[in-house]
């Protein structure tokens, strides 16, 4: 066959669809859920030796760079959540008394956890 | 409304050009068209030289998938008034090889298809005579989905992972190899883990969602690969967690 | 009889892959929201050392905490690679990234073994 | 270069596919190659929707699906060919649905069946209105399954190699490269399918340009019945896109412009608010368009810039029955109308849909060419006669198409791969000849979109729902003329990779031929039959034409007509009733 042709793959393909950089964005995400094991890991650290180093860990979290992080990591993980739970419905097949449930009904139940288990957890740092 | 309304179309030939340049071509602009009779009007009125694939024009054959504004789509089943007042840019479908102007090379699916093996596997088949196997039309519903694709390749072209890795199995035909796995008449499962539960098989999808949202079928293959890792992990801890013998 | 390959990791990966994600996704915006953003900028008043200490030395919180650090990270270098695989098309460097994804979460996993267990 | 299997099968549709599975499936040992102009799974067979009829019913019997389908041919088909199809349907049937095919079922998991036009019983199997996609991707899907089915995906034959009176092969062209290559082989079948292309207005897909027919009929085996033309009364206006029969067996009423079932007007019987088989929008395809132009005559039909149309009214059924037995109805119409069936009425007009003549064969698939089987709708065995029913078509595939392949394999298990050396020169005489017509239409000054669309309107013109001898006589005028401009035709693709406009020529001269053939048996059938009506000669006329045309191309490259009589076994030719 007399010459294909084929295209070439730019470096910033994600950039040429907006679907696309959402999807790179969300791959993203997954660096700031590692940033935040660092975080609770200093923060764990910093607990279990004593209250001046958990006041220190407050003052450090407190600086406006370590502020800015974390709102950033804010926004990518909360990405992570919304589009996580979107898709979980696709891979889950949950089926009651023979039929299957719909896909919405699964989000719906993802997004309840969520709101749930984060209500708990809030209530036993804040009690 | 406008009366007329401007195609710029991907020209590629490969005897003469390295690579496709646009030519634009004016069109009629009417109800009901599509851009695929727009591009019969070029071929029959302005440019016979130009080449694409179409057949069946109702959005079943498969035939005329390409890239239109950028995105993939069905020609015979987008209309020109949608875009008006244009331009409309038309360019083969992306990630395959372009044999010549909108026409693309799609014979690396062709062996993928066969690959995943789709086609009904059993260790007895019954006789004619015996009847047809039973099925419910919920055991029928659990595979319809999967079973609409019609091989236009528009989910391939959106996906951005087999862009990247040609070696992909990609949507389409692991769509397909779930069609049959969830075929209650279907026992060859376990044959195709082999293919799907390859790193270049389901393993290599990292869920961009792309395919399904660029399939014109509904076949959400998307969901049709992610369902697979469930139950190839599933298995895998299975194969792992039990001796050999008591699978 | 048909013949098998030898197990591949991939489906392992990927389960790691999932839970952390699910976990992450349930768990971390919350804490993340209190312990980053909220308390460090007064909206909320931060708790004590003492009531902090008593949770973070109750066994179910070490458990869980340790489930959300080894999954999260796991979940983190499975994306990252592929990330990197196809973001980067850095496909060919597969075996250092690979080695770099998972290496550095089976390391932050010991890490938080080792500070959760002494907490 | 020339490369050999034992059979050839032109075509990958249903009837093809079929076939190339049934020479594996008969004597493994043999080479069976399928050649096609588009990947088979593309043909045309895909867009079929209703279904396909097969004796399921235990109040059903092969007796009555055999004198539906006689009666519906008018007398026409050979009752010997239609025994047979009718016992072979259901088992075809049944062995799709061991290969995996997704018909739709009742609630205890056994195939649901459903009414079709024509069809004194429930005997229509279906796959939603989506049947002849899921029937053509599982037969495609099973063909994968045998090794030994060696595919040309996307070559395009452009000759029969004859050699002494047998088949030896096939010129193709593989549309990739423009290579041009002899394949030859023991037996050639022949799928190729409708030519409804030849017609202005058809539901039929881009690729149905009687290929097939002009190939065999230049190589020397007759078509038979070329006449009968089959209109559908129902496509959408503009596209000509079919709007299943189904859509009236589920209950939809035809409606004229002042909201009237004007079908009881045709004695077609009563209407009833439910759907009676044999009966009003049940009737046949040929009455039912037949109606419309009477209508249209009177009046009584809505103009629209793309015609005259009557509404169809699916209203009464409901979104529920829409989406579970016609979902693809609605999505057509939502896309190529912008209308919904639940809630609006759908316009449509009688469309060219099918052709009930073609290759001539007998009951194994034979044509009297030695070598040269043919199946599907480019073959005419004929069980359709004048007036196919809806939903005999796809089991025809199947039925013949196995026979074919079965005995086509026993035919080339008999011969070994010597081929003579004339066979190959005739190959090479071909591959010259394409690259002497490339080379002679780049000179030309003739667009073939415009000689196409004027032979499309003559044959619309001469050759209707209605014709008589004036308006054929002018049609054959016409076509002469057209033929002199296509010498003239100009070709502006000089590529040799994927020229497209090298096949459109091609399939132009081939639907020339083929609408020659229509034109002429049409004018030599003196008598109303069918799908065939004669305004000048209104009655059927069992004393002179209870008979085939069989038309032969002379040396000269004109037709020659004659008759062959009809074969009755049990159901001696009467009167068509319907409705009472
Ligand atoms: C819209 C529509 C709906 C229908 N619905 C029904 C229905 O509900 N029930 C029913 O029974 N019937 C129905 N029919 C009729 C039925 O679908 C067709 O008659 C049947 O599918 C024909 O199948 P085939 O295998 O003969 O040909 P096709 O499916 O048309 O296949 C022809 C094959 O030949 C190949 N070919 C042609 N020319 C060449 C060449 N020169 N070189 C190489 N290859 C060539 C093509 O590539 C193709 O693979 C319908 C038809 C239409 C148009
Ligand atoms: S899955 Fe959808 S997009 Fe992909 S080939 Fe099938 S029909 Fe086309
Ligand atoms: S777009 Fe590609 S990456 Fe997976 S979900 Fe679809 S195949
Ligand atoms: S032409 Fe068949 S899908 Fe568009």
């Amino acid at each position: 066959m007399s010459g294909l042709y084929q295209r070439p793959i730019s470096t910033f393909w994600w950039l040429e669809r907006r679907s696309y950089l959402v999807f790179v964005l969300r791959e993203l995400s997954s660096v700031f859920v590692a940033w935040f094991v660092v975080y609770l890991l200093l923060l764990v650290n910093a607990t279990s030796a004593g209250s001046t180093q958990y006041e220190r860990f407050l003052d450090w979290s407190a600086h406006w760079w370590v502020v800015v992080i974390n709102l950033i990591a804010l926004f990518f993980v909360l990405l992570h959540a919304v589009t996580w739970f979107g898709l979980a419905p696709k891979a889950i097949v949950v089926r009651r008394r023979g039929r299957r449930v719909p896909p919405s009904q699964i989000l719906v139940l993802h997004y309840l956890a969520w709101l749930l288990l984060s209500a708990f957890v809030a209530w036993v740092i804040l009690r | 409304m406008a009366d007329r309304i401007t195609l710029e179309v991907a020209r590629y030939r490969p005897e003469s050009d390295s690579e496709p340049v646009m030519e634009s071509y004016e069109v009629p602009l009417r109800e009901h068209w599509a851009i695929l009779d727009g591009l019969t009007y070029i071929k029959d009125h302005l440019d016979g030289s130009l080449s694409f694939r179409w057949s069946c024009r109702m959005g079943i054959c498969g035939s005329c998938g390409m890239t239109v504004n950028g995105d993939p789509t069905l020609t015979c089943a987008t209309f020109l008034t949608d875009y008006a007042p244009g331009p409309v840019r038309v360019e083969p479908l992306r990630n395959f090889p372009v044999i010549r102007d909108l026409v693309v090379d799609i014979g690396d699916f062709m062996e993928k298809l066969q690959a995943v093996k789709p086609w009904v596997v059993r260790d007895v088949h019954s006789p004619i005579e015996a009847g047809e196997y039973l099925q419910t039309p919920d055991e029928l519903d659990e595979y319809k989905q999967f079973s609409m694709c019609i091989n236009c390749m528009l989910c391939y072209s959106a996906c951005p992972v087999y862009a990247l890795e040609p070696h992909f199995l990609g949507p389409a035909a692991i769509a397909l190899a779930q069609r049959y796995n969830l075929d209650s008449r279907d026992e060859g499962a376990a044959e195709r883990e082999d293919v799907l539960s390859s790193p270049d098989g389901i393993w290599a999808c990292t869920f961009v969602g792309e395919c399904s949202a660029a399939c014109p079928k509904d076949v959400d293959p998307a969901a049709a690969i992610q369902r697979y890792k469930v139950t190839a992990a599933t298995q895998a801890v299975k194969n792992f967690l039990l001796p050999r013998g008591a699978r | 009889m048909t013949t098998r390959r030898p197990p591949s990791p991939e489906p392992f990966l990927w389960l790691l892959f999932s839970g952390g994600g699910m976990i992450a996704a349930l768990l971390v915006p919350v804490l993340l929201f209190l312990f980053g953003v909220a308390f460090p900028l007064g909206w909320l008043t931060a708790p004590d050392h003492a009531h902090l200490l008593s949770v973070l030395q109750n066994p179910i919180t070490k458990l869980v905490l340790f489930g959300l650090c080894v999954l999260a990270l796991f979940h983190w270098a499975h994306r990252f690679r592929y990330t990197l695989y196809d973001g980067l098309q850095l496909k060919r460097f597969s075996v250092p990234i690979i080695l770099f994804c998972y290496g550095g979460a089976v390391a932050g996993s010991l890490i938080s073994g080792y500070l959760l267990l002494r907490a | 270069m020339a490369t050999f299997h034992d059979v050839v099968v032109i075509g990958g549709g249903g009837a093809g596919l079929r076939a190339a599975i049934a020479v594996a499936e008969t004597n493994p040992r043999l080479k069976v190659a399928i050649v096609s102009k588009v990947y088979p799974m593309r043909s045309h067979t895909v867009s079929a929707e209703g279904g396909a009829a097969g004796v399921a019913a235990a109040d059903d019997s092969l007796d009555e699906h055999a004198y539906d389908t006689v009666s519906g041919s008018d007398w026409l088909s050979d009752q010997d060919a239609v025994e047979a199809f009718v016992a072979e349907a259901p088992r075809e049937l049944l062995r799709l649905e061991h290969w995996g095919c997704p018909w739709s079922r009742q609630p205890d998991g056994h195939i649901a069946v459903r009414a079709f036009g024509g069809m004194k019983k429930m005997r229509t199997w279906f796959a939603a209105d989506r049947t002849g996609f899921h029937l053509l991707h599982t037969l495609f899907q099973t063909a994968l399954s045998y090794p030994d089915i060696v595919r040309y995906d996307e070559w395009y034959v452009t000759k029969l190699l004859v050699d002494e009176g047998k088949v030896r092969g096939v010129v193709a062209i593989e549309l990739a490269t423009g290579r041009v290559e002899t394949i030859t082989a023991s037996a050639v079948i022949v799928c190729t399918g409708g030519c409804g292309r030849v017609y202005p207005f058809t539901t039929n897909a881009n690729i149905k340009t009687g290929d097939g027919m002009a190939l065999a009929y230049r190589a020397g085996a007759p078509l038979k019945d070329m006449e009968f033309v089959q209109y559908h009364p129902t496509g959408l206006p503009f596209t000509g896109i079919l709007i299943t029969e189904a859509a009236r067996a589920e209950g939809g009423w035809l409606l004229n412009k002042d909201g009237y079932r004007y079908l009881q007007d045709y004695d077609l019987g009563q209407p009833s608010p439910t759907p009676v088989l044999r009966s009003m929008e049940l009737g046949p395809r040929d009455r039912l368009s037949q109606a419309f132009v009477h209508e249209f005559e009177k009046g009584r039909t809505i103009d629209t810039p793309y015609g005259p149309i009557v509404h169809l009214d699916l209203r009464h059924l409901g979104a529920k029955l829409i989406d579970a037995k016609l979902p693809f109805v609605r999505e057509l119409c939502s896309k190529y109308q912008n209308i919904d069936p639940v809630t609006e009425l759908v316009p449509v007009r009688p469309v060219v849909h099918y052709m009930m003549g073609g290759v001539h064969t007998d009951i194994h698939g034979a044509t009297p060419l030695e070598g040269l089987y043919a199946a599907g709708e480019v073959a005419c065995v004929s069980i359709n006669g004048a007036n196919r029913l809806g939903s005999n078509s796809l089991p025809e595939c199947l039925v013949f198409g196995t026979r074919a392949g079965r005995a086509a394999a026993v035919f080339a298990g008999r011969y070994g791969d010597t081929v003579p050396a004339a066979i190959l020169a005739q190959g090479r005489d071909e591959e010259r000849r394409l690259k002497r017509e490339l080379e002679r239409h780049a000179e030309g000054h003739e667009r073939i979109a415009d000689i196409r669309s004027e032979m499309q309107t003559t044959m619309e013109n001469g050759a209707g729902i209605f014709r008589d001898g004036d308006s054929l006589a002018k049609a054959a005028d016409e076509l002469r003329e057209l033929r002199v401009r296509f010498a003239d035709a100009a070709i502006d693709d000089h590529s040799r990779t994927f020229n497209t406009e090298l096949v459109a020529l091609l399939e132009l001269s081939f639907m020339l031929d083929v609408a020659e053939s229509i034109i002429a048996c049409a004018l030599q059938r003196e008598e109303s039959r069918g799908a065939h009506q004669r305004t000048d000669f209104p009655a059927r006329d069992d004393a002179r034409f209870l008979a085939h045309s069989l038309i032969t191309r002379e040396p000269d490259g004109t037709g020659r007509v004659r008759y062959l009589p009809v074969t009755i076994t049990r159901w001696p030719p009467g009167e068509r009733v319907y409705g009472r």
